[in-house]
């Protein structure tokens, strides 16, 4: 049997891991091994051809573009904007939300809630998530001429979906974004601009937070049931996996 | 006046499996040197540690019977450090602590909270001179007690116990590593403290035994075969084995 | 060698008794001495080649940005600021932090185990301690995250719970099992001889421990505090869901903080280029940190030891 | 004048005494407390099925027998390689090389010094050395030979304490017998250090199976048994730290709490085989 | 002929801070038994380590001068395990392994590579017959060897060095703990051995180096101050120091 190897982004792996298991239901004598070792990693191992495939959750940077690396956009991923379920607030505006991640909100009160410190929850620089709800929010700003997150340092960094849900899910005055499949009735998520968080809203591009999976990789390094599986990925048939796990299809 | 009553003894080793002391009684009146003798592994270290209850640090030990100092039953209701501090020790292998030979010294009475450097320095010369060391290491008071030559570490462990000014001392063949100078003055010691206090030594020389003590109890196989005035259990010994023992043509 | 016997009678004499293998043990010697010399120069080895693994990929970082820049900079922002300074007082202050609550529980246990517990309840708790070196990081810190965060919130009165004393309690815990590990096997190990001697002075039980067999175990002891407050320094994934992260100044305890090992977990596997290598000149700080602290503790107990 | 105990001191014994009491039950509320938050929200789904079956990310199978089989494989090459390396240097340390010597503070102060470098930096380090310059690739080997490093200084170091430890006069008199180094440290210095080795090799243990990010980055993720030391396994920690990490269904939090459950069994049970592994080499008797 | 001989032997402490000693020249001959005496502290024990380079396991130790076994130096090109076989060693202080006394006795044969269960059986008995501590340990030959006696440990250490047959046999104050008859038993134990081995004892019983030795030696402080035949030494001793402490009245 053959053993096609896949790693890079976490993220991208939880749904991966779906993808592979489905297409090796059909495809008996085809192994693919996922292993989620974070997006920059991922870019490495597919230059390099340590494995196939690389995942990453984020657009690649100039530095990292090299001409005969493919990429291919196997999802885009929803941002879910949450807050504690006791919290009475259920719609704010970018600006709003702009405005507290910058720090420059602190009280709930300042955006037509109870008088509370808002607590502020963000994620890692490495997810992807992070960079989107950047992009989106127009959280940028420069400093010596570069471009750096003008998110608020301090503000709180949870290292995941589930741990950005759990302090959410615990802290009455606090606010975090998360992937859109992650959200359950455990916190609230908010309206943005008046918009609910949907897959169909972001698919309608309705709803504008969200990021885009990629998977790259070099002609030269991969096989021919490598190239087939990531043919079968954006198929129907591999994006509707993406589609019942939560994420929104390309197609 | 008994200082020390010991009624229907039995110990026995490693759960009951060996019987080291066979139903002994003695009784050791104040103020005077008993001698216990008899051959190598009779259990003449075993009774005199259970004076102080030391054998209640061995794992598998178990006592009855009756042992009293000054009336009062010492497995029953007593603190037991102090009825150490009341019934010092000189152990069969010298023992010092990992610490200077000053500090060796000064233990026990800082254990009861003497800080008082005069008072210790007092002690501390005044035991090391009664113990014949101090012309020895008083230039090296403050160096590691391991650095002593095998006979210097039984003088101190004397010291040691002497410090204390103990009711009652109990030597285990204290003299078994020392020169007869040293002896001699160990021996000296002894008849000075007598004077105060209850002496208690197993000794394997009969001439010792015979030099230095009033009363002599001689055991041969957990068994106390006889006790009396030293000079009649030399002389005129009741028992045979006694007889063959002090007269060296026994075994 | 001269063959002879104890007994007159017919005895085997020496000679056949021992083989004369003089040659051969010489040999064999020599075999183990370098086997064992080859094995230190394995691990050591080993390690080196790790701590130059770090250097090596933080030298673009400190090329970009200067020493100062990066230890002594008080902000953090890729891929412009590289600076550590609040991540290495967030490091230390819940190390200290965790030492000071820690080892004093730790080896309260340890001298607990060894010295008064009847034997069965020592039995009981020695496994258990040694359960709690197994349970993994993220079990800890998503107890913390759980449990002692909400509760530090209620308590102090605090917006966010995730805060720099939560990374104290969980660390503390998480520190306990090598530090009384190591300590209670040392102390066990001392001579049976020195507490009799001890207790036959008349010394209180409490007294022969605390001054005399916690200090004859003292290296050991010593080592196993290393150990923990290596671990403490060390520590990630716990951290990570516990103390917030924000890579700001802490102003108290009672405000969230970024460690420097957090800082390094939470953006290696995004991070490229200078910014992947300052992440490493965050190890690097570490390195040398903990170089400091054990140079001081070297320094303490020979000091002592004199 | 004879010495008796005086009042302050007993006071000072009683003051000590409740302080021990109170540190060890401290410890083990903690111990307590940790357990029964992790049992009490566990044990309800841990059954026979949840152990023994496989995993599927689809949702077919939610089981952890993959992962137990790792984390088991996982420990026993790790120590396999750590353990005779570490105490062979140990040995090395105190037996050998002359005491209180240059080499010997240098290699006590290097391997103190890294025992405090995060995991993660090891796991990055396995990442780019076993991975992929030696070309292992994701594997138990990689990252076994990872962790081995990561044990590396606990071992050294608790083993050399213990070795110290060991009174003088076992040696010489082994040595006034004139019996071979080696010998003497194998069947007289080994034995009597056991009980520290032990507590080495089991903080070790502890350190191996409760690691997440230096095991993903070089052993990886993929939730099937392995086939030899070069496949890819998903320990259980790592496996604890994906569920924790993107948490979406209440079953997936009931499938960790279970599997921390589990972790907790296959610690004590691991444990409990080594001590009696080493009890049998433990001929000495106090 | 002499079978060691020691020549302006000085050996130092503490790294050169305490001079043990003074140049020391001595000749031991073979099949004789040479006893050390002097009061406690002299340097018996020092120069007994001496010559089977014992001293080398202590820290900070510095010898120079010369020692030879067989005429060959033996700090120089020997192997000092086969010197140690060859010239044993029995400690002032019994220092038994902390394992069964079957096994303390087998030890030294074990380690040179003696497996076979008859042998082992059989010198494990005849050592410890000799030693005079079958009859009391035949029964529990597999119990730890701490549970004995202070005395019985001493003898077990005799019987352990004397398994092993060697050539030079030291005895560091052997009989200390021992009562009369045991100490007969060892001392017409050494009156066998001296048929065959060359033996050195340090005793601080001049009775037993009047009974026992061929040669006698005479410590102080260091210095060795006379050496001649036994009965010269003790009869018409050449210093006047010597005199007073052979018969009792020095010091
Ligand atoms: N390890 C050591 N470090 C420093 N000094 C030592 C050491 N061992 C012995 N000494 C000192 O050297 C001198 C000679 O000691 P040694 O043990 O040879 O005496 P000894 O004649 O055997 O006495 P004893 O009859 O009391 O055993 C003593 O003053 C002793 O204090
Ligand atoms: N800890 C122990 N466990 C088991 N048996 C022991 C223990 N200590 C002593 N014995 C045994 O009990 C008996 C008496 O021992 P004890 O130490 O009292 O003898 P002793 O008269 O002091 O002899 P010595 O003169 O040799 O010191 C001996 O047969 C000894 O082997
Ligand atoms: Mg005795
Ligand atoms: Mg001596
Ligand atoms: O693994 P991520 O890059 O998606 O955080």
């Amino acid at each position: 049997s053959e053993t096609i190897s896949v790693s890079g982004s976490t993220s991208v792996t939880e749904v991966m891991e779906v993808l592979a298991e489905t297409y090796q239901q059909s495809n008996k004598n085809t192994f693919i091994e996922v292993q989620g070792t974070g997006s920059s990693a991922g870019v490495k191992a597919a230059k390099n051809g340590t494995s196939m495939l690389g995942m990453a959750s984020r657009s690649l940077k100039d530095s990292e573009k090299e001409p005969e690396l493919k990429e291919t956009t196997i999802a885009r991923d929803g941002i879910a904007v949450v807050v504690n379920g006791k919290n009475p607030v259920a719609d704010l505006t970018k600006d709003q939300i702009a405005a507290i991640y910058r720090g420059e909100i602190t009280n709930w009160s300042q955006v037509g809630g109870e008088s509370k410190p808002v607590v502020v929850v963000t994620r890692d620089t490495a997810s992807g998530t992070r960079g989107a709800f950047e992009d989106i929010m127009k959280l940028k700003r420069k400093v010596n001429g570069i471009s750096v997150s003008a998110i608020s340092q301090r503000a709180q960094v949870g290292n995941g979906n589930g741990v950005v849900k759990t302090i959410v899910a615990n802290n009455p005055f606090a606010i975090g974004y998360i992937s859109l499949g992650s959200v359950d009735n455990s916190v609230k998520a908010l309206k943005v601009d008046g918009k609910a968080a949907s897959v169909a809203a972001v698919q309608s591009g309705d709803y504008q937070v969200a990021r885009p999976f990629l998977v790259l990789h070099k002609d030269a390094n991969t096989s021919d049931a490598a190239r087939k599986f990531l043919d079968w990925v954006v198929s129907a048939e591999g994006q509707k996996v993406v589609a019942d796990k939560g994420y929104i299809s390309v197609l | 006046m008994n200082k020390i009553s010991i009624k229907d003894l039995n110990l026995y080793y490693g759960n009951g499996a060996n019987h080291a002391l066979h139903g002994i009684n003695l009784d050791i009146p104040a103020r005077q040197v008993t001698a216990l003798i008899g051959p190598s592994g009779c259990g003449k270290s075993t009774l005199l540690r259970c004076l102080n209850r030391m054998n209640d640090l061995i794992e598998g030990v178990k006592i009855d019977g009756l042992v009293t100092l000054d009336e009062q039953d010492i497995y029953q209701n007593v603190d037991v450090a102090s009825l150490r501090i009341k019934v010092g020790m000189v152990f069969q292998k010298a023992n010092p602590f990992p610490m200077s030979i000053y500090d060796n010294i000064a233990y026990g009475l800082r254990a009861q909270g003497v800080t008082d450097k005069k008072t210790l320095n007092e002690v501390v010369e005044r035991s090391l001179r009664s113990a014949a060391l101090w012309d020895e290491v008083k230039d090296r008071l403050k160096s590691p007690a391991f650095g002593l030559s095998g006979g210097q570490q039984q003088r101190l462990c004397i010291a040691r116990t002497i410090a204390m000014e103990p009711d009652v001392i109990l030597m285990d063949e204290p003299t078994s590593a020392l020169d007869p100078i040293a002896t001699k003055k160990i021996e000296d010691l002894i008849q000075t403290l007598k004077q105060k206090y209850t002496i208690v030594i197993v000794t394997h020389s009969m001439q010792q035994a015979r030099r230095i003590s009033d009363r002599t109890a001689f055991f041969l196989m957990g068994d106390l075969v006889e006790h009396n005035n030293t000079n009649i259990l030399f002389s005129t010994p009741a028992d045979d084995r006694t007889r063959g023992y002090v007269n060296g043509d026994f075994g | 060698m001269q063959s002879a016997s104890i007994d007159t009678t017919a005895v085997p004499a020496t000679g056949t008794i021992l083989p004369q293998s003089g040659r051969r043990r010489d040999w064999k010697e020599q075999f183990f001495k370098i086997l064992f010399l080859l094995a230190a120069i394995i691990g050591v080895l080993s390690l080196a080649v790790i701590a130059y693994f770090i250097f090596q990929e933080s030298l673009p970082a400190f090329a970009e940005a200067g020493v100062s820049g990066i230890v002594t900079g008080t902000e953090w922002l890729p891929p412009a600021l590289y600076g550590i300074l609040p991540m290495i007082v967030a490091s230390l202050a819940s190390t200290i932090g965790a030492v000071a609550i820690g080892v004093p529980v730790a080896l309260l246990t340890a001298i607990f185990i060894a010295e008064v517990a009847p034997k069965w309840l020592a039995n009981i708790i020695r496994p258990a301690v040694e359960l709690l070196a197994g349970i993994p990081s993220v079990v800890y810190g998503f107890f913390g995250l759980i449990i002692i965060v909400p509760m530090i919130q209620e308590w102090f009165n605090v917006p966010a719970g995730n805060t720099v004393l939560a990374g104290m309690l969980v660390l503390a815990v998480m520190i306990l099992p090598t530090v009384i590990a190591v300590s209670e096997t040392s102390l066990r190990a001392v001579p049976k001889t020195y507490k009799e001697g001890s207790l036959a002075l008349g010394a209180s039980p409490m007294f022969t421990i605390f001054k005399l067999l916690v200090p004859a175990a003292r290296s050991g002891i010593l080592t196993g505090v290393i150990l923990g407050i290596a671990r403490a320094l060390g520590e990630t994934m716990a951290i990570i869901m516990v103390m917030g992260n924000a890579p700001a100044m802490p102003g108290s305890i009672l405000e969230p903080a970024r460690t420097l090992t957090a800082n390094i977990a939470l953006e290696m596997s995004y991070a490229s280029g200078v910014h992947a290598s300052a992440l490493y000149a965050t190890g690097i700080v570490l390195l040398v940190f903990i170089m400091m602290l054990n140079g001081t503790l070297l320094y303490l107990n020979r000091e002592k030891a004199k | 004048m004879s010495y008796t105990l005086t009042r302050a001191r007993k006071i000072q014994d009683t003051a000590a005494k409740a302080l021990i009491w109170l540190g060890a039950s401290l410890t083990v509320g903690f111990l307590l407390w940790i357990l029964w938050y992790i049992l009490s929200n566990g044990l309800a789904h841990v059954n026979w099925e949840f152990v023994s079956s496989d995993y599927t990310s689809i949702g077919e199978a939610s089981g952890i027998w993959p992962m137990i089989v790792s984390t088991i494989y996982m420990v026993l090459a790790s120590i396999g390689v750590a353990a005779p390396i570490g105490i062979m240097t140990a040995i090395y340390l105190t037996e050998y090389a002359k005491p209180g010597s240059k080499l010997v503070k240098v290699i006590r102060f290097c391997t103190e010094s890294l025992a405090g470098i995060p995991s993660i930096i090891f796991g990055l380090f396995g990442l780019t050395f076993f991975v992929g310059v030696l070309g292992l690739g994701f594997s138990v080997l990689s990252g076994a030979l990872t962790l081995s490093i990561l044990i590396l200084p606990v071992i050294i170091r608790t083993t050399e304490e213990a070795l110290m430890a060991v009174p003088q006069s076992y040696r010489e008199g082994s040595y006034g017998l004139g019996a071979p180094k080696i010998y003497t440290i194998t069947r007289l210095i080994l034995p009597s250090a056991m009980p520290g080795i032990v507590t080495s090799i089991v903080l070790s243990i502890g350190r191996i199976i409760g690691e997440s990010a230096p095991v993903f980055l070089t052993a990886g993720m993929v939730a099937r048994i392995p086939e030899s030391l070069m496949d890819s396994g998903r320990t259980l920690t790592v496996h604890l730290y994906k569920l924790t990490q993107e948490l979406y269904t209440i079953h997936e939090w009931n499938q960790a709490y279970a599997t921390a459950t589990v972790l907790i069994v296959v610690v004590l049970v691991i444990n409990t085989i080594t001590k009696l592994i080493a009890s049998r080499f433990n001929k000495a008797t106090y």
